[in-house]
């Protein structure tokens, strides 16, 4: 571990905001002020903020349906986050997109994607953007496990190979695309990594629940892209702690399966528990962050809720810079 | 006659077409639900509830599970219907025919003509569509326009439980690729339902109501909301012939052109952006072939040129509503 | 002026515009040919020959031979222009929207919108498109219908080299994606083509000829066979207002309009399938918005609803003809 | 080699056939009376043959936009198919079709495909329904080296695994998709097959070029997918003879390679020497049928040139079974 303590406090503090913000976002849904579908994150903190501190803002990533933890992870503002969830006119879309739809060039975030497998392409061709450029950034597609069976992400990963991009290849296998468990679903009895292996790129993998196996992991991966030598992708382990999106009774689980991944695989813990026995800090300074993240996403709830509506006279602009 | 929704209409349709037909198959991702699970298959069966109960009785050799590829789930399809099977594939979001268009539209709409009608493709893909559930815009949409344009496509679109069952019906005694369009804010829908063998034939309009002083014409969820304008006219005394197409290829064009020979005027009404949408197609026909009867210009009330968008007010100001739809009736009643 | 064909236009518009802009990069298949070959890159440059020379010149980062794989290329095209370049992506046949649909309708098209206005995406992508080289039903389309109807995109199609130019160079200045069709058998019309900078906007569209008796409305390869009918109808005495659209997504309603204002009589000729065209989007409009100048109902000329046939015979049979535009223009001027 | 000479000389036959069917277009195509887009199996004759000579009629096959090899190995008309390459009424397809679209269902021919990738999804829904009657029977798809690029094959090959689907992937690897090599379009530097294998199923490498190889190795992965094993994959190594279309000027070939392709890898003189040297046939009878296929193809061509063409009042009719 050669993180620092504010980067490790920063880790934490990110992890901590998404999942108190999902938490937020599956007490809120309850009431029926959220409208749309909804599907959180949580679970798989380590994963997105494993990866993102790495990344500066000119390294771009695009994201999934399942976005909340990549946008925070990028930097999004938290807020403006709360605020297009719930639909608002200062959301940061301005209330058009949505839960799945969240985006922020300002910060390198290109979009997260209701579309199961689009951001995949997306991803190399922003990465043959900043090779262009001559700088050493990067592009990340984040995929799931079931977005990886998808003509997009195969086809993604052969051109990303064939244009030497630098594109990277986030797969955060959390065992289910929707109902369907990837046993099943992907096809294979290797890996996902193998998978991308075969398309020529050079894969790693790693514990998509525990921060310092994800950011450790992903410092040899970047270390081979920045430095030219072509796409790669990284496989993360990982859960979600919730239903598909906000609604689903999850009888696909096996029994006790949530206590375990709770108690076992809890990112937010296991981080803790590192940083405990290793001595690198102290119980109560990530405690006085969760008290600060909640006192931030009490706000971001509070604003948003009494945030005004979009103006339906405004519906049909924004389609086109000039048309 | 059994009271039930749409969504039960469709479950037991299928469950009876699969009884009498055992070349009947289901595909599509989660039909089943919970394939390589620990909970185990039938977890949930289809995330809008239609497909339940079908692979407990028929099996996984006939209700498949996929992984996310829709271009395979349609290709598949097309292929087991060249194969001789009759495959019921779905797509839980019409949307998603973005990923699986060239199998719909290049494929199973094309197989008998270029073959020298030598084959058949009898393939029926569910789309679940269409907007009032703040799904935004990549799970709103209403693509029906977009296959109702490609020759070799039938398109169906059913608004009561009834239609539900005696079109999917037809679809499965058919033999030509049949794009069945479920509304997803369609599916708690009751009404009563024949028992037993019943087919709805496509190209038949269904007379919603007749008044004789202006057409609406529309499809889907819009028929309601014309109902509610229609209401709100019938308070004035004016009469409405309200159509419900059923299916927008074929259409029952003599049904629109019998009403605009009565009343002269006429409103479209449809849930799609404005441009080469139904609405302009049945606009089109009128203009052309009922010119002589019109009265007024046709009037066409459509969603927005722009994405649907996710709040629930802007979702609400894209769609058509049933003041606007009042408001154009009154609008063409009032032209001389 | 230099006198060159469309083909030629295309290419050095493309040459001039990338040696201006260094954001500007070219991929699709073969768009450079030759890579991974004994004979080397550069060998054919395109199998349209549209793209020669460019990779001679600007380089493999720039000028980019794609594996075939539709999806992925568009893709790449918007995630590079979200990312702040200027793709242009080539789709060697139109028709190949089938396996690239999403990225161009709900990825494209829906960033800027679905992103709250603050992104855009300036991507451009070339469909070469359009029947009369009997390449059958998968090879001969003209998918503009469909584009047009997505809120988004901007569909342009030029008939002349000058346009051709102009157009494109357009495209490279703007902020939105733009759907830019080459029709095949028109890459060899020739013309004079402005020299240095020449933009032509969007939503204007063309008088080809004024004459005050019809109207006729058209886009594509269409133009030279209406200019063919208007030929035979200018011998009898009748004058024809000739308007090449040029591009269907802005539409030039006003053109349209004012020509029917004056004419009360229009003919809308469309190399698609009938079904929601943009032929039937044009008749809708003047429908509604010239109701009371129209004279004559107004009449599509249209191909088939059925794929594009590939005998010769047949392909001429599926498609509009001179002879029937002379037809519908004779038939709306007699009506009474 | 267990094959008896009967089986030899109908293979040498389909093969011969294939050869002078082509080299019949190549020639008639410069006159300037064929329509549309031609692209010659010429080369790969081997590769049809070799695979649809172990299939019944109840085994499907699926081609591409290259097709009349595998119409020919698969048993459809000779003479039906060159009216339809004509446009002829009496075509195949009626002239509706043309060289891309050929189809004959009666012989399990589900049909030649414009669109690279398409037929894949098909043969796996074509495998499950050989599956649902559980006789044995398979589904093919042939498809070329650049269609293995395309998003449809990837979702077919893992739909397949999947589903355990009768279906076989014959990838014909002729080296070039139009003028790419396939070195750069397939990114992995591996093979095909493996990129098969990376997709869960067993896969099988032959010499394209050589029936008997072909014909050994189709027969071992037929053992295997007949006997319930699930999909499988082969890779043929092949040539193709002539441009990627009629009228391609070829400069992406390398010098010679032409002449060194027709000596060493023609699929006719390799068949011929093998039979010799193993004393199987006589060159005489090989001779005799070559004069025979001769006299088929002159008939087929001549009836063609003569043949009505389509009535054009039919140009919508065949859309749909019933409207
Ligand atoms: C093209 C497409 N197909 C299907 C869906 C419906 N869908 C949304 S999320 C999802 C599962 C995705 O699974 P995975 O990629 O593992 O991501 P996770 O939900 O586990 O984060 C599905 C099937 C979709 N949105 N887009
Ligand atoms: C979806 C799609 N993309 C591109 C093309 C144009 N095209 C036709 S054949 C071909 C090359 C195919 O290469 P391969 O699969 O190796 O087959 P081969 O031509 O070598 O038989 C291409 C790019 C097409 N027909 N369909
Ligand atoms: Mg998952
Ligand atoms: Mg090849």
């Amino acid at each position: 571990m050669q993180l620092g303590r504010d980067a490790l406090l920063g880790a934490y503090r990110r992890m901590a905001t998404i999942r108190q913000f999902e938490e937020r976002l599956h007490d809120e849904i309850k009431t029926g002020e959220i409208a749309g579908f909804t599907h959180l994150y949580c679970g798989q903190e380590a994963a997105a903020v494993g990866v993102c501190d790495h990344l500066s803002t000119e390294d771009l990533i695009v994201s999934t349906h399942r976005g909340h933890g990549h946008c925070i992870a990028k930097g999004c503002d938290v807020k403006g986050m709360m605020k297009e969830i719930y639909g608002r006119r200062d959301g940061l879309c301005k209330g058009r997109g949505g839960s799945m739809h969240i985006a922020d060039l300002s910060v390198g975030m290109l979009g997260a994607n209701g579309i199961v497998g689009a951001g995949a392409p997306q991803a190399v061709g922003a990465a043959l953007a900043t090779k262009l450029r001559g700088q050493g950034h990067v592009a990340i597609a984040f995929s799931g496990d079931g977005a990886c069976n998808q003509g997009t992400t195969f086809e993604a990963m052969n051109l990303a190979v064939v244009t030497k991009a630098p594109a990277i290849f986030v797969f955060e296998n959390n065992h289910y695309s929707e109902h369907t468990g990837v046993q099943y679903a992907v096809g294979t009895d290797r890996d996902i990594a193998s998978r991308a292996e075969a398309f020529g790129m050079k894969a790693w993998r790693a514990n998509g629940c525990d921060y310092f196996d994800t950011y450790e992991t992903m410092r040899d991966l970047l270390e081979h892209v920045r430095g030219g030598g072509g796409p790669a992708a990284i496989e993360l382990d990982t859960e979600r702690f919730y239903g598909h999106f906000e609604g689903d009774p999850q009888r696909y689980r096996g029994e006790g399966e949530l206590d375990r991944i709770r108690a076992e695989r809890d990112a937010l813990k296991i981080f803790r528990a590192r940083v405990g026995d290793a001595g690198l800090l102290d119980m109560a300074e990530l405690d006085a962050i969760d008290a600060e993240v909640k006192t931030l996403i009490d706000e971001a709830t509070s604003e948003a809720r009494a945030a005004p509506p979009p103006d339906p006279a405004h519906v049909a602009e924004d389609v086109y810079v000039d048309y | 006659m059994a009271v039930m929704n749409i969504r039960e209409a469709i479950n037991r349709t299928l469950y009876e077409e699969m009884e009498r037909d055992p070349s009947i198959i289901v595909l599509g991702e989660d039909v089943v639900g919970g394939a390589g699970t620990a909970g185990g298959q039938e977890a949930i069966g289809g995330i809008w509830g239609t497909t339940g109960g079908l692979f407990a009785k028929f099996g996984g050799d006939r209700v498949i599970d996929t992984p996310i590829s829709e271009s395979a789930i349609v290709g598949a399809a097309a292929g087991a219907a060249l194969a001789g099977l009759r495959p019921v594939a779905e797509l839980m979001f019409a949307d998603f025919i973005g990923v699986s268009l060239d199998q719909l539209w290049n494929q199973m709409a094309k197989f008998r003509y270029m073959f020298g009608g030598k084959t058949k493709c009898p393939a029926v893909v569910r789309l679940i569509y269409g907007a009032g559930m703040n799904a935004a815009a990549q799970h709103s949409q209403s693509v029906y326009a977009l296959l109702t344009a490609m020759p070799g496509l039938k398109v169906v679109l059913p608004t009561t439980p009834a239609d539900a069952k005696g079109m999917l019906s037809e679809a499965l005694h058919g033999d030509d690729p049949v794009m069945f369009f479920e509304h997803k804010a369609l599916y708690g829908v009751k009404g009563e339902v024949p028992d037993g063998p019943f087919r709805q034939r496509f190209g038949e309009a269904r007379m919603v109501r007749e008044g004789g002083d202006v057409t609406m014409v529309t499809c889907g969820r819009m028929v309601g909301f014309c109902e509610k304008a229609a209401d709100k006219l019938a308070a004035d005394g004016i009469g409405t012939d309200l159509i419900d197409l059923r299916t927008t290829s074929p259409l029952d064009e003599e049904a629109i052109l019998d009403s605009v020979e009565q009343t002269g005027r006429i409103v479209i009404v449809d849930e799609s952006p404005p441009r080469c949408s139904v609405a302009a197609d049945i606009a089109a026909i009128v203009a052309e072939k009922a010119f002589t009867s019109l009265k007024a210009p046709p009037r066409m009330i459509t969603g927005q040129h722009s994405p649907i968008p996710f709040a629930r007010e802007l979702e609400r100001a894209w769609l058509p509503s049933p003041q606007k739809i009042e408001d154009a009736a009154r609008h063409v009643l009032a032209f001389r």
